[in-house]
């Protein structure tokens, strides 16, 4: 079916196998595309083939009011939803200089660490399936199912969850939802342990992953990872920390960083790691919010005919699968001019040609599963 | 480090490359010229005392009216905590500029993507294909006066909405 | 590899499929966590879901004022509202009001829109057709009367109740000057 | 099998043969793992350990020759279509597509989007619709228990009184 | 089997029945028995079992609407199969492509031959039992091998492959393993082997001493890998291959892999059975033939399905390893371990001649002891995971 070239290796005459991963494949993720080059098992090279979900976002950001985009924007990362949400608005915000609420402020950041962790839990576990794990995936779904009831009794959905408005949040929290937060946490932060000793301290596992796909610190700056990719390679920097918004900078919590425990640092196991360690860290902020919690209105008065005047700004937060920036041109209509949403999926996306040079075709798997890539933010 | 003082600091390495400096907006950028604009990043990049390790976004912006396309560059320095932007104007029918692949990777697909969207040619680029749309794709949709085909590959682009038909 | 690398392998091996299969065993005498959805469930699932839950639209007919707030809001369309004046009475009539849950895309801005919480989002999710005209809800059968907000409070028993319930529902929502909600938290 | 099908007169013999068969294949759907978008969240957390559709002995198949039911889950766009079209197409008959959410029941919220396919329906016959956005685990299991209520009503052996649905012409 | 319907026909059951006759009528009743009664159903309900406990140890139900808790789910699933359209891709080679399935379904069926379920219970007690199972199993990686080839598919030809290059090379750890029994045994006859171990665990081979007790283990790894089971399934590794050398088979010839596969997991409990657990050596408690046959027949299942569940616990638990990996794993830890073994069996019988009977008890106090803190992990993880707290719907 497809061509093959004959190639010399090694004093071998082989040929070269050309073989399409994707769209539709088990562990891409969403639908991405591969079109991988082997040598036997040894991957030779796989170029990235994307686009299977461009659904024109950005587009649309240019024929929807200010207000009725915000639903778009879940869809822009929709494991991560919220943190679409929130940067948009907080965009929109900066552009018209609205000030938020300081409970709206706090409903963002409980709402935001709770779909952190949700989407690190499908990171992880969809991780360990890859390898080849079943269990702690659908373990990691059962959790992910408990944040999704609180979700719905936050802001009524599981999934697109359309809470954070212009100007605070669309719903606010109620003292019988913190409570069952705070129990959450009780259940949770146990069950990561458990996680642990069943997947990340199993010696296969860890034999997986340990010194593949190792990226340097150079490469992830001239790729332009973000987020637990670029915390992988051992750089220590994180948005909440270091361009601090909402009310991260009151907050107490720490930047895990991979060390290279196992094998070399920037693997495939410290980029694992170091999102186990984030939903720990998650779970500390939260209790902290849960704790500040303070009274007042969710959300400020912003018009319903919304008009921000002309100007574009650039907003970022720290989304689970690293900077999600939003850049937003107003020119004084109901309208937004343009919205350009930036991801870290797309970035990490374009490093996978140079990674998979010589690792085997299992690896590409892990590979893929260790960047935790997201067609929808890729695509758009 | 003040943006303003990165902007003196350029022009005074780049005189006559660097435009006008906008300082009084919620985020400060300047435009430089297409053929500068490797150089310039290059040296962002390399000085010492900037340091812009990445370029975090690459964008494009439409203006029909004042018939230009602007490619927008976020670049941000993760030793300074400092962000600049960068904007170059370019003609809508034969918008050319310089790739930056050489200084930053990523580079590539972003340019790819602006090159799928708005038609903006790299010069340079190493693989400038459509990355979002189908290789067969007519147009590049982000400009604003594209116009949605009929059809695409045998696929009616329209639906009746079930509601209004249900009017009549 | 020396010999001690090769012993600790075996024995990190050994040790970490013990214990995770102590794991796996442990959560075989667990309970699951499966609602066996449709019929072995103490009470059907739509009542366990919160109020906020955002299911299909639904419409009380009686309390709706046709300001059209919902349909303007609506950022793709899915709701159609026709009203015409009747000519004796001066009365001003619903001919229709169409919701395409085909469409919908369960985000609540026309809930939030509504001044008298008419159009709101039921706990409803059960739906599936067999087409898609079967996916839209009409809400008009015959040409109904507007409803006219009296100023004082509802005085038909009937139609209080249906005013406080929307209102309930709008409560929900967060609004500048705080509500209830806040005040209690 | 070809020359029995559809052919035997309505005995109760023959229909309790066909409501056997019907039971087996109404009792293992086997669908395919084809997640697009949004829904393939609740596609995944559908087959967890909430809703569980291995309840139902439905199964996710990785390749489209061992299933029996596309859920199409998520926004359709072009790009994607044609591979949807070979996908459906590599399936063996009898074979059943669930479309799952707004954006595969008619485009949903991307009516104004230039790339993506209003509605799955356009390029594979689809059978059951199931609104959300994305919609519930529960509400995608209603819809697979009217592909089985769907699939009660198909006849195998006996001659149909009037045209019958797609199954029998396999 | 003829010893048992010769004893049979001596006590009378058959009177005034030619022997040729019942002997005939046996054979044929002994293959439908075994064929239809026994292997279809314990293919079946296998595949069953093994979705509900990994459905349990998943926090789910599993499947449960198909008669009384969905034990009927194989015959659905069977129904359903044999219902599909007959697919042969174009691009497939036609007649290895509808080949391959029976081959690798015969590779299994075979095994069911030699294997003991009673003193009197097996089909044929050759006496090379043990070397005739390493040869029929091999079978199955000569169908695996022409699925995957004749398929078309890169995919299935990954899957092939790799099955090839492993079942190769774990025949050599689980060799040398079996070896390890045969040199104790003194014997290639399964019947044999049984009739050298005895009823009470400290008799049993598992126990004798230290070396076969690790050979048990590495029997069972390898066996695992053979039999293309977690951690050791890269031939259909679903994330990687789809389905690896059955990604382009549909309907009924899939069902014959899923036959095999199921399958195969009862001869690997029944091999592991027959070496080192005693077999069905029962305590002498009754001399009725049929009752003693049962009773043999049950606890023989028993003992072998017992490690069915541990195969798909350890599914259910484990991850994937790599193509590599799984190589040197074979090569550098198992095989010389084997030898090890191998050597150390036959020191311990340079040593002790007739076995020793207060080392061996040892051994298995050792094994409770090991089990015993098995399930004090178990309790612990339970505490620990605080189910109290589980999810609860809404209020």
């Amino acid at each position: 079916m497809n061509e093959t070239a004959p190639v010399q290796s090694q004093g071998f005459y082989a040929e070269e196998m050309t073989i399409s991963v994707g769209p539709q494949h088990p562990s891409t993720h969403g639908v991405l595309r591969f079109v991988v080059k082997t040598d036997g098992e040894v991957i030779n090279e796989a170029i990235p083939d994307v686009g299977y979900l461009h659904r024109s976002i950005e587009k649309i950001g240019e024929k929807v009011t200010w207000h009725g985009y915000v639903p778009y924007t879940d869809r822009a990362d929709y494991l991560a939803a919220m943190f679409a949400n929130q940067v948009f608005c907080m965009a929109a915000e900066k552009l018209a200089g609205t000030e938020v609420t300081r409970r709206g402020e706090f409903c963002r950041v409980i709402a935001c660490e709770l779909n952190r962790i949700a989407s690190h839990l499908i990171s992880v576990g969809t991780f360990g399936q890859d390898i080849g794990a079943m269990t702690p995936f659908v373990h990691a779904l059962r959790e992910r199912e408990t944040i999704n009831n609180l979700m719905e009794e936050i802001c009524g959905a599981r999934l697109t969850y359309n809470y954070i408005r212009i100007g605070g949040v669309g719903y606010d929290i109620l003292p019988e939802t913190c409570t069952r937060i705070t129990e959450f946490l009780d259940h949770f932060e146990p069950i990561v342990d458990e996680f642990n000793r069943l997947l990340s301290n199993n010696k296969i596992f860890i034999e997986r992953l340990a010194g593949v796909a190792v990226i340097s610190k150079e490469d992830a700056f001239s790729y332009n990872l973000v987020g637990p990719n670029l915390r992988g390679c051992g750089i220590k920097w994180d948005i909440r920390r270091d361009i601090p918004y909402s009310v991260y900078p009151e907050l107490e919590f720490e930047v895990p960083v991979g060390t290279g425990q196992v094998g070399t640092l920037g693997d495939s196991y410290d980029r694992y790691w170091v999102r186990i360690r984030e939903l720990q860290e998650s779970c500390k902020i939260l209790r902290q919010c849960l704790k500040m919690f303070p009274k007042g209105p969710a959300i400020a008065k912003v018009p319903r005919k919304f008009k921000p005047p002309v100007g574009e700004c650039y907003a970022r937060v720290e989304a689970p699968r690293g900077d999600m920036g939003f850049y937003v041109v107003s020119d004084g209509s109901e309208y937004p001019y343009r919205v350009r949403i930036r991801t870290g999926s797309f970035t990490a996306m374009s490093i996978i040609d140079k990674l998979s040079k010589g690792i085997m075709v299992a690896d590409l798997i892990a590979l893929i599963g260790s960047l935790d890539v997201d067609a929808p933010e890729i695509d758009r | 480090m003040e943006v303003q003082e990165i902007y003196q600091q350029l022009e005074k390495q780049f005189p006559g490359k660097v435009g006008e400096f906008k300082g009084d907006v919620p985020e400060p950028y300047c435009t430089v010229s297409p053929e500068a604009i490797v150089e310039i990043s290059r040296f962002l990049r390399d000085d010492p005392n900037l340091k812009f390790e990445v370029l975090s976004d690459l964008t494009a912006l439409d203006w029909p009216k004042e018939e230009k396309i602007q490619v927008v560059y976020h670049l941000y320095s993760y030793s300074n905590k400092s962000q600049i932007v960068l904007k170059v104007d370019l003609p809508r029918d034969n918008s050319k500029i310089p790739t930056l692949e050489g200084v930053w990777k990523v580079a590539n697909w972003f340019e790819r993507e602006v090159f799928d969207l708005f038609g903006v040619i790299f010069e340079g680029h190493s693989d400038l294909r459509r990355i979002m749309l189908p290789e067969d794709w007519v147009g590049h949709p982000l400009r604003k006066d594209y116009v949605e085909e009929e059809e695409y590959d045998g696929i009616s682009t329209q639906r009746a909405p079930l509601v209004e038909k249900l009017l009549r | 590899m020396s010999v001690a690398s090769y012993v600790k392998n075996i024995k990190d091996t050994v040790t970490s499929v013990f214990e995770g299969m102590t794991i796996t065993f442990s959560h075989l005498v667990r309970r699951p966590m499966t609602i066996q959805y449709p019929d072995k469930i103490p009470v059907p699932i739509q009542e366990t879901l919160p109020r906020r839950y955002r299911g299909i639209l639904e419409v009380d007919m009686d309390i709706c004022t046709g300001c059209l707030a919902c349909e303007r809001d609506c950022p793709i369309t899915c709701i159609t509202i026709g009203i015409e004046m009747d000519k004796e009475t001066k009365q001003r009539n619903f001919t229709h009001f169409d919701i395409d849950i085909c469409k919908c895309m369960y985000c609540g801005l026309c809930a939030e829109a509504c001044p008298t919480g008419s159009i709101r989002h039921s706990q409803e999710f059960e739906g599936a057709s067999y087409n898609p005209a079967g996916l839209v809800r009409h809400f008009v059968t015959q040409p109904a009367p507007l409803y006219k907000p009296k100023k004082g409070g509802e005085t038909d028993p009937k139609l209080a109740e249906k005013v406080d319930t929307g209102l309930k529902y709008l409560d929900e929502f967060a609004t500048p000057d705080g509500g209830a909600a806040a005040e209690e938290g | 099998m070809k020359p029995l099908l559809n052919s035997l007169p309505e005995t109760v013999f023959t229909t309790k043969v066909d409501d056997l068969l019907n039971w087996g294949r109404a009792s293992s759907q086997w669908y395919m793992l084809f997640g697009l978008a949004c829904c393939a969240i609740e596609l995944m957390q559908t087959g967890g350990p909430r809703a569980d559709l291995d309840r139902f002995g439905a199964v996710p198949r990785a390749t489209p020759r061992q299933s029996d039911l596309m859920i199409v889950a998520g926004t359709l766009t072009y790009k994607m279509a044609k591979r949807t079209k070979l996908l459906y197409d590599q399936m063996p008959d009898p074979k059943y597509v669930i479309s799952m959410g707004s954006c595969s029941n008619c485009g949903g919220l991307f009516q104004l989007a230039y790339s993506v396919c209003k509605g799955v329906d356009k390029i594979v016959p689809v059978d059951v619709y199931v609104p959300g956005c994305p919609p519930r685990p529960e509400a995608l299991t209603e819809g697979l228990l009217r592909i089985q209520d769907k699939m009660m009503r198909e006849r195998w052996l006996v001659k149909p009184s009037r045209p019958s649905g797609n199954g029998a012409e396999a | 089997m003829q010893a048992y319907i010769d004893q049979l026909i001596r006590d009378g059951y058959f009177a005034g029945m030619p022997k040729e006759v019942v002997y005939a009528v046996a054979m044929v009743l002994a293959a439908f028995i075994v064929l239809s009664v026994f292997v279809a159903p314990l293919a079946g309900v296998t595949s069953w079992l093994e979705r509900r406990v990994w459905a349990r140890m998943q926090s789910r139900v599993g499947p449960n609407r198909v008669g009384p808790q969905g034990i009927l789910q194989w015959l659905a699933d069977g129904i359903k199969n044999l219902l599909k359209e007959d697919l042969i891709p174009s691009a497939a080679d036609a007649k290895l492509f509808s080949l391959a399935p029976y081959v690798v379904f015969v590779g299994f069926l075979c095994a069911f031959v030699v294997i003991p379920f009673g003193s009197q219970l097996i089909v044929a007690d050759l006496n090379i039992g043990i070397l005739y199972i390493l040869a029929v199993t091999s079978l199955v990686v000569v169908g695996i091998l022409m699925a995957g080839w004749s398929s078309n598919n890169k995919w299935s030809l990954l899957g092939g492959m790799r099955s090839a290059a492993q079942i190769v090379s774990y025949e050599i750890p689980a060799g040398l393993s079996i070896l390890t029994i045969v040199f104790l045994a003194g014997t290639m006859s399964m019947q044999g082997i049984i009739k050298a171990q005895g009823w009470a665990p400290w008799d049993w081979f598992l126990f004798n001493n230290p070396f076969t007790f690790a050979a048990f283990f590495l029997y069972f790894t390898a066996a695992l890998a053979e039999g293309n089971r977690t951690p050791f399934d890269i031939p259909e590794a679903e994330s990687e291959l789809v389905a690896g050398y059955v990604t382009e088979y549909s309907g009924m010839r899939f069902l014959f892999f899923f036959f095999a596969e199921w399958g195969n997991l009862y001869v690997i409990g029944a091999v592991a059975t027959t070496l080192f657990l005693g077999g069905w050596q029962v305590p002498p408690v009754t001399s009725d033939p049929i009752l003693l046959g049962v009773l043999q027949f049950v606890v023989f299942f028993l003992k072998a399905y017992l490690w069915v569940f541990i195969a798909m616990w350890v599914r259910a638990t484990l991850p994937r390893v790599r193509v590599d990996q799984l190589m040197a794993l074979c090569w550098k830890y198992m095989v010389p371990l084997s030898f090890l073994c191998l050597l150390g069996t036959i020191c311990w019988m340079l040593v002790f001649p007739k076995g020793n009977q207060i080392f061996s008890v040892a051994m298995f106090v050792l094994g409770l002891l090991i089990v015993a803190y098995f399930f004090k992990r178990v309790v612990f993880q339970i505490r620990h995971a605080r189910p109290e707290l589980y999810f609860k719907p809404h209020i």
